[in-house]
């Protein structure tokens, strides 16, 4: 079973949803259980993927089987030490966010619960492959039903916004395909055959300058993504208009896939282009904080405010990864994590009281604290955890990845002297972070109670702990001894920061010559190729003597 | 260091007692319990933890068997947190560690023992909230001493941190205790961003150590400190423009600043007075304000190394206490006094800092401890008596002595104590700081020796030495300004004002949410008169009054002056007991530290504090001892020697120097602005200039194809004519094409495209005369010989791809050296300079059509060196311009000529090179060449 | 004087060319279903021209024997779309319909 | 056979000629299908001299007897409002389009004239006779090589009187009820689309 674990990982949620397809429409509670059941089952499999031996920085359970023999396309499934927290986030969220769903979705109960698990395929699919067309698959996969989400069972102007994220990704990632592509062409000049393997294809040495470009559209895939600074308004309109399941699973596991592209494909392939572009997008990323905390400061719609959050949040981590130390990437993974948990929380809570009231207006709250204890505690502990208390997830994850960019000039890549610039603004952000949280809990719980239809509020019901519990463990259990966590990361991210700095080395002054590494990565391919067909021949013969 | 078994597994109990009391009083607060196991649990944990922290301090006592200075640590490891690869230093873990020396040791007693103290006054003074708001309230205040035992524990930067904020946190909380009132909630806000600014400082101020040293332990910072001073961040220069230790030193500051609430980020301690009295006494007098304090004193090595920080520090520390006692002068509400009076006192300390003297800075902390929470629950104690639960308002008190008793000769004691009486707490703690300041004003310099070598200059000596003389003058003042106006006079000012509610006997002290009429929409608790009799508190709030005016007494008497004027010796048990754990300036710059022979800062010190006390509390005696308050002047917030200062000063005074408001508009109202607008330019223009633009574009461009469908008959009938017209114009001539369909040597077949009805008639050697009649064969063969050639080719290999090709004439032609990759040179042959290696090879087609290369710089093979200094090829052959493979091959061109049913001809001719069937790339520009090369 | 095939072609181009101006020009239905008919048989007589130059076979004169049995099709069909028409619009000119515009 | 036969072809020719000009130019219907009659006589002419026999009495039976009878029938049918008022709007324009139709034909026709092609000998029997273009050749080509195409447009013939039945048929009054309302309801759901429409652009717009 452990060999094929991962594609049954990827099979089951399919399978579920063949199954639910095939359940008639009126037993409605039938699929809801059914639905979060195989999601709970696809979550327990999950968890025997940390079984794997994450010690080295090899790729665990990796399954490998030609698809498109042709054009070297293959199946190629693999796991390692930076991708499997972020499978778990995703096998872990979203029951939950599929369990939350079920107060409030009663339309289309069926189309929902299958959207949900093909969204389930496509996430883990994309976190999963190793090839790049079968990445660029789930990566597309993933839209479709992130789109019905948005677009069936969303508010009022659901189309407009989930149209808008539609065509956001898209453009971005139309524009990843191409460079796939033209990687495979210049894969296929060099050796003759093609393939669309990860690993095989890292050893291509792009010319400096096409490497600028295919980063270039690498990187614009993943910002739309992450998002980033100026691609980024599509977020809050998406997560305003999407219902409560579909905003905390797209804030969760959806944004992170950015940031995880970075690392996996956009800099392991083009390393003298992200050395020389790093640390413009940090830069960038540090305007997403304190932009993204400015728009949330003045947000009258709570979900408009935690969406310009994450955007804050998302900045972080992409200063995290272009610190390229070894904490600065593991406190960005560990962020993706954390970010995942505390805003899929706010999420949840936010969604608690849209349902009982129906609006999402800042103004109509106001000192519901007395009326709702349990809930305002749960609010107050999510709350710390998102603005980085110490003691709770937020804190770990902002501490490595702001000493990660403190530190980040010495090494061969990183911030360069602008690094320690970059971390002073960017740990205002904490700040900031601090004052728009604070300013909406005000809103919400303290002073008298305004809107005298606050005082029938109902706390918070069982559903809704049993959805919130989970992660308020997590937020504790990163925040106190993350070792758990990190353990497993360290040796992958070490890894991938010392094959990229030994590739950066190797490289660096071969700017201008298409060229291929050997298979270990330490030098060039010497190429035999070179010669017309006819006259390879006479030019061995030629070789021998120097002046006949 | 001795790990003896019990104490480290002791020093975690300290921390874990409020912890878990914390947590368990939270769920009663939530599930419900009895008040009885609430108030148990609440002060039990506390004490709980003060006999640990007992047990653990008379360990350390023992460790240090006799040798008050002697090192002794207890630390107990609990889990490696995270770990940190810092540059230079390699892997550094950062790990849960808890360390109690010397300097820890005190602060723990201070905070679970006056903060004990403090839980058993609260035990009463919050006896009326409902059951769930008083589990909350010790939840919170159990929190609060957890986290302030973590902070103070703490053996690295982080965990400190963790404490840091906890205590934020908790301040947060307590501070909008009641939550119902907006204002209490914002002042609440208020005190947590304040502090997060002052962490940013702090954080900052981590990494860069981290940087400098490699560790965030307290230790090992401590034992790297004096490197220090020369490295430092050098941005492009040699020398570092600020050294570690400045920046560092800087940072934290800033954040001791937050947390201590001095100048820059004060603003939040007067409004934290909007939460009960006994948090104000223990978060704001006690512990929390301090830990700025420990900060410094804790990092006091790395502090001694920066001239510049020290002397800010020093500078802002007098400033903020001079500031802060003139606007505690002028206020009227007791709490508002005392907490401008905190900030005023936290001045003094850090200015002792500045100044170097880290244990007299930490002994006032020590000493202030005691008598400012005797007087914050003073204070709670005369409200409890009035009935009031904001403040209280000293023009409408007086003649309380005679009716609250205890409260009157403790909060007598405490005036005295923090006025500096001689042999009072005050009057020692604030007699060393003097010291300090005194001998950095007076060097004691041997001859020759000039001052700037030293850590800080006389002038700063003398600048705080008499900010702090007058400020110490006011602080007198007030003080006893509060105590007069208050206690002493005969009658009661408000025993009319209250009557109406005598029939609830006096006790109107329940919160005000049942009586909203005038306390504007919620925004704060309404504004009522006093109870006409006060009386005393329950003895639950008077023993813990009394116990801290004991101990304002005698606590002085542990830091005695080691000197006296006439030489006399007194044992300094403060000094020597924390000489192991803070470094003082005397070790490293001797001048600067008092002695025998140098005995002038000693008489200075003495003299000013003296003088201070004797004019403030005789200048209060003589104003306010039995003074009279008229109505109309302190309507207006005056007494009649403030109103002395005239009314636009007393304003600006009793508004903080509006210091709210300059911060509101200098930093908030920018900020926010910016916020607004960047949130307007997201939604407009960033939106649009993404989504609308491009929407619009996609709509225009279909706009332009559909104005081709108007809908008229004649029109479509048109287009339909016009396409077939073009559609006949391209029958109408013929398109020829020829390709090679196979080439043997000299012998080529070429092939013509195919069309309806064409004939096709071949010139293979292009000369003019066909070989053939018209006729549809469309294929034909032939065979090429020498003076068919109409010109040469040379293809180049390059390192990858198809070949470069480049045409050949019978002049010389220098070949593109970046055809040729990049190693084309041949060695250097001895005599020949640099320059002759860079010149390209020629090459060129000599009459019997052989090819011919000329090296100059390039190493050519393959071919025979001719004497006249260049090699010959036949076609065919292959050289070997330095890596690149050359071969040279003639082109030869054939024509066709195709007739089509209309009986139009066209001609088509093609070039190609007899090689083997590659079709002729280079633009052959040969039309013009063949008479030069044919014949 | 002989005829040969190129007058017979030029014949069959004029009629075409009348035919063709007859349809572009002219904006009423019947008038442009007449003309359409004029092309139709300048067709036919290319066809039967080039015939009779291969008089081997007969395939010219069937291709136009079929032209003609379509042409009858075409007719009918052409006048019963202008009837209904005429029943829409009360006219027969060809401007006056033009809903299927953009 | 040259002179009688070149007689022949001009007057055919001719005429064919003048009752092409005749139904394209004629401003009445009517006066456009008896043009139309006399150049069908005319071209039947023509394909005698091109020894299409068959051919030219299937032109006077069929085209000549069934389509232009077809067309006066129409004619009669619409009534004076098949002439249609001529429309001054672009005159231009015609004149022009016919200016560069008749050069255009013009130069086709003088680059054909002239042209010869070697005569070959005709289609014989196995009696001897020429039965080029004779019923009895016809009928063998059609009936034999042709005999699919054949049967395929007798199908097309059917399928062409059945559409136009069902074209040209006058409604019954429930059908012609149901017709209105379907046209209400399209304009209605016209309108409803271009309302949306505007509110989008306008929510774009805004």
């Amino acid at each position: 079973m452990s060999e094929h674990l991962l594609s049954l990982l990827l099979l089951v949620p399919f399978v579920g949803a063949l199954v639910i397809a095939f359940m008639p429409r009126q037993w409605v509670t039938a699929i809801r259980n059914v639905s979060v059941g195989i999601m709970l089952f696809e979550f327990i499999l999950s968890l025997s993927v940390l079984k794997g031996d994450y010690t080295g920085a090899a790729y665990q359970f990796v399954e490998h089987t030609p698809w498109v023999e042709s054009l070297g396309i293959s199946y190629k499934l693999g796991v390692d030490g930076i991708s499997v927290w972020l499978v778990l986030l995703t096998t872990l969220l979203t029951p939950i966010s599929l369990f939350v769903s079920w107060t409030t979705i009663d339309t289309k109960i069926k189309e929902y619960a299958i959207a949900f698990l093909m969204l389930e395929v496509g996430m883990l699919g994309a976190f999963l492959a190793l090839d790049l067309f079968l990445f660029y698959v789930f990566w597309e996969l993933m839209l479709v039903p992130m789109y019905l989400i948005v677009g069936v069972w969303g508010g009022r102007e659901r189309v407009y916004a989930a149209v808008k994220f539609f065509l956001y990704t898209m453009v971005g990632s139309l524009l990843m395909l191409v460079a796939i592509l033209y990687l495979v062409g210049q894969y296929k000049e060099l050796t003759g055959n093609y393939t669309f393997d990860l690993i095989e294809l890292t050893r291509v040495v792009l010319p400096f300058n096409a490497q600028l470009w295919l980063f270039g559209a690498f990187a614009l895939a993943f910002a739309i993504k992450v998002p980033m600074f100026p691609f980024h308004t599509w977020l809050p309109d998406a997560h305003v208009q999407a219902p409560t399941g579909g905003s905390v699973i797209l804030a969760a596991v959806l944004l992170k896939l950015g940031a995880y592209g970075f690392i996996r494909f956009a800099m392991p392939l083009f390393p003298l282009a992200t050395q020389y572009a790093g640390p413009t997008i940090a830069a960038i990323g540090v305007v997403g904080i304190i932009y993204g905390a400015y728009c949330a400061w003045v947000q009258r719609d709570v979900k408009k405010l935690v969406a310009y959050s994450s955007v804050s949040h998302m900045g972080f981590i992409a200063l995290g990864i272009f610190a390229m130390t070894s904490q600065g990437v593991s406190g960005a993974i560990l962020q993706m994590l954390n970010h995942g948990v505390s805003t899929g929380a706010l999420f949840i809570l936010v969604g608690v009281i849209y349902e009982r009231r129906h609006t999402r207006d800042l103004e109509a709250f106001g000192g519901i604290a007395r009326v709702m204890p349990w809930y305002t505690i749960l609010f107050i502990i999510v709350t710390m955890s998102s603005i980085g208390l110490p003691g709770t997830n937020g804190f770990v994850g902002e501490f490595m990845i702001l000493c990660g960019a403190f530190l980040s000039n010495e090494g061969y890549v990183g911030l360069g002297h602008w690094a320690r610039v970059m971390t002073m603004f960017a740990a205002t952000g904490v700040i900031f972070a601090a004052v728009y949280m604070l300013h909406a809990v005000l809103k919400i719980f303290w002073g008298p109670i305004k809107h005298h239809v606050n005082e029938k509020l109902t706390d918070l019901t069982r559903r809704e702990f049993i959805a919130l519990a989970p992660l308020m463990v997590l937020i504790f259990w990163v925040g106190l001894y993350p070792a758990t966590f990190l353990d497993k990361m360290e040796p992958s991210v070490n890894a991938f920061i010392s094959d990229f700095n030994q590739r950066w080395d190797q490289t660096k002054n071969n700017t201008t010559e298409l060229r291929l590494l050997t298979a270990d990565g330490r030098g060039f391919e010497s190429l035999g190729g070179d010669l017309p067909e006819g006259a390879r021949a006479q030019a061995d013969l030629a070789r021998d003597g120097v002046n006949r | 260091m001795l790990d003896s078994f019990p104490a480290d597994r002791a020093l975690l109990l300290i921390v874990l007692f409020p912890l878990v009391g914390a947590i368990a009083l939270g769920l009663a607060s939530r599930l419900g319990a009895n008040r009885s196991a609430v108030r148990f649990v609440a002060v039990g944990s506390v004490f709980a933890s003060f006999v640990t922290a007992l047990f653990c301090f008379a360990k350390l006592y023992v460790m240090k068997d006799g040798d008050l200075g002697g090192e002794a640590v207890i630390s107990r490891q609990l889990w490696e947190w995270f770990h940190v690869t810092v540059p230079g230093f390699g892997q550094t873990s950062v790990d849960v560690r808890f360390s109690m020396d010397s300097l820890s040791g005190l602060m723990t007693l201070v905070v679970t023992g006056i903060g004990g103290l403090i839980h058993l006054y609260a035990l009463s003074y919050m006896e009326e909230e409902d059951d769930a708001g008083y589990a909350r309230f010790f939840t919170y205040l159990n929190l609060f001493t957890a986290s302030m035992l973590i902070l103070v524990l703490a053996s690295n930067l982080v965990v400190m941190f963790v404490g840091w904020e906890g205590v934020g946190l908790c301040s947060y909380l307590l501070i909008g205790y009641k939550y119902q009132y907006t204002k209490y909630a914002k002042a609440g806000k208020k005190a947590f961003i304040a502090n997060r600014v002052g962490d940013l400082g702090v954080i900052i101020g981590m990494f860069t150590l981290l940087a400098a040293t490699g560790s965030f332990e307290f230790a090992e910072i401590n034992a790297a400190a004096p490197g220090l001073k020369n490295m430092g961040f050098t941005f492009g220069g040699e020398t570092p423009f600020f050294s570690f230790a400045t920046i560092a030193c800087g940072f934290l500051f800033l954040g001791c600043t937050g947390k201590s609430a001095q100048i820059p980020l004060y603003v939040w301690l007067p409004d934290a007075m909007a939460g009960p009295t006994p948090v104000s006494a223990l978060i704001h007098a006690a512990t929390m304000v301090t830990s700025g304090i420990y900060l410094c004193c804790r990092l006091s090595p790395v502090f001694l190394q920066s001239t510049t920080v020290m002397a800010t520090i020093a500078i802002i520390g007098s400033v903020t206490a001079l500031v802060a006692a003139t606007i505690a002068v002028v206020q009227k509400e007791m709490k508002k006094i005392l907490a401008y009076s905190t900030v005023s006192q936290l001045g003094f300390m850090f200015a002792a800092v500045g100044v170097g003297a880290f244990t007299a800075g930490f002994f006032h902390v020590f000493t202030h401890a005691f008598f400012k929470a005797c007087l914050f629950l003073g204070a709670g104690s005369v409200m409890h008596a009035i009935g009031s639960h904001t403040d209280a308002n000293i023009f409408k008190l007086g003649g309380l002595r005679h009716k609250l008793k205890t409260t009157h000769w403790t909060f007598l004691v405490s005036c005295l104590a923090i006025a500096g009486t001689p042999f009072f707490s005050g009057f020692f703690s604030k007699d060393e700081i003097l010291l300090g300041a005194a001998s950095v004003a007076l060097p004691h310099l041997t001859e020759g020796q000039t001052t700037e070598g030293l850590l800080l200059q006389p002038w700063t000596g003398w600048f705080v030495l008499i900010t702090l003389f007058v400020a110490a003058t006011m602080t007198a003042f007030y003080m006893f300004r509060m105590y007069f106006l208050a206690f002493w006079g005969e009658e009661y000012r408000s025993a009319h004002g209250g009557d109406h509610h005598d029939q609830e006997h006096g006790h109107t002290h329940n919160d005000g949410h049942h009586d909203d009429h005038h306390d504007n929409g919620g925004y704060e608790p309404a504004e009522h008169a006093y109870a006409a009799k006060p009386h005393e508190s329950p003895v639950l709030m008077t023993f813990p009054l009394q116990v801290l005016g004991v101990g304002a007494v005698i606590v002085g008497f542990l830091g005695l002056p080691h000197l006296l004027p006439g030489g006399i010796h007194l044992p300094n048990l403060w000094g020597e007991w924390m000489s192991a754990s803070i470094a003082s300036i005397g070790d490293s710059f001797p001048a600067l530290h008092a002695s025998e022979e140098h005995m002038s800062p000693i008489y200075v010190a003495m003299t000013f504090g003296l003088l201070a006390w004797a004019i403030g509390v005789g200048a209060a005696y003589q104003a306010y001892a039995n003074a009279t308050i008229d109505e109309d002047l302190a309507a207006k917030n005056m007494d009649h020697i403030t109103a002395k200062l005239g009314a636009p000063v007393h304003t600006f005074l009793f508004d903080k120097w509006r210091v709210d408001e300059a911060y509101d508009f200098a930093i908030l109202k920018p900020i926010r602005g910016l916020a607004q607008l960047s949130a307007n330019i997201d939604q407009s223009f960033v939106d649009t200039l993404l989504t609308r633009f491009t929407a619009w574009g996609a709509r225009g461009v279909g706009w332009v194809f559909t104005r081709l469908q108007t809908g008229v008959v004649h029109f479509y009938g048109f287009v339909f004519i016009l396409g077939a017209a073009a559609l006949s114009w391209w029958f109408l001539y013929p398109h020829p094409s020829l390709e090679v369909r196979s080439q043997e040597g000299a012998r080529v077949t070429v092939e013509a495209g195919t069309g309806l009805g064409y004939e096709y008639q071949f010139d293979m050697d292009s000369d003019g005369q066909p070989e053939g009649e018209f006729g549809s064969a469309n294929t034909q063969s032939f065979a090429y010989d020498a003076d068919d050639h109409v010109g040469f080719v040379m293809n180049i290999g390059t390192l990858r791809g198809d070949p470069e090709q480049i045409p050949l004439f019978r002049s010389e032609q220098q070949i593109d050296t970046d055809l040729l990759g990049v190693s084309w040179q041949r060695e250097l042959a001895e005599g020949e300079d640099e320059s002759a290696l860079n010149v390209p090879p020629v090459v060129w087609v000599t009459q019997e059509s052989k090819l011919a290369i000329r090296p100059n710089g390039a190493l050519v093979r393959g071919g025979q060196l001719g004497d006249d200094g260049y090699m010959t090829f036949a076609p065919g052959d292959v050289a070997r311009i330095g890596r690149v493979p050359v071969q040279f091959h003639p082109v030869v061109r054939a024509t066709v000529e195709v007739r089509n049913a209309f009986g139009h001809t066209r001609k088509y001719s093609e070039e190609f090179v007899l090689d083997g069937g590659s079709r002729a790339t280079a633009r052959l520009q040969l039309t013009g060449a063949p008479q030069e090369v044919a014949r | 004087m002989d005829v040969g095939i190129g007058e017979y072609l030029a014949l069959a181009s004029i009629l075409f060319g009348i035919g063709a101006m007859g349809f572009l020009t002219r904006r009423n239905f019947l008038i442009q279903l007449m003309s359409i008919e004029v092309m139709l048989n300048s067709v036919n007589v290319m066809l039967v021209a080039f015939n009779r130059y291969q008089p081997s076979n007969h395939d010219g004169q069937v291709f136009a024997f079929f032209v003609i049995a379509i042409a009858a099709a075409e007719a009918a069909v052409g006048l019963a779309i202008v009837i209904s028409l005429f029943r829409l619009q009360k006219s027969v000119e060809t401007d006056l319909p033009s809903a299927l515009k953009h | 056979m040259s002179t009688s036969n070149f007689v022949l072809f001009l007057v055919s020719g001719g005429l064919a000629i003048v009752g092409a000009i005749g139904t394209v130019a004629s401003r009445k219907p009517l006066r456009a299908a008896v043009a139309l009659l006399l150049h069908i006589i005319a071209l039947a002419a023509l394909y005698l001299t091109l020894h299409a026999e068959l051919l030219a009495a299937l032109q006077l039976l069929v085209y000549a007897g069934a389509i232009v009878v077809l067309f006066v029938f129409v004619i009669m049918l619409i009534g004076p409002a098949a002439e249609v008022p001529s429309n001054p709007r672009g005159k231009i324009t015609r004149l022009l389009s016919l200016v560069v139709g008749g050069s255009v034909m013009a130069t086709v026709s003088f680059a054909l004239v002239g042209h010869t092609a070697p005569r070959l000998p005709m289609l014989r029997n196995e009696a001897g006779e020429n039965i080029f273009g004779t019923v009895e050749g016809m009928g063998v080509a059609i009936y034999q090589q042709a005999l699919v195409p054949f049967e395929l447009v007798s199908a097309a013939l059917l399928v062409a009187i059945i559409g136009a039945i069902a074209i040209a048929r006058s409604r019954t009054p429930q059908e012609q009820a149901v017709v209105v309302e379907r046209q209400a309801e399209r304009i209605e759901l016209a309108a409803a689309r271009d309302a949306e429409l505007a509110q989008a652009t306008a929510k774009v717009g805004s």
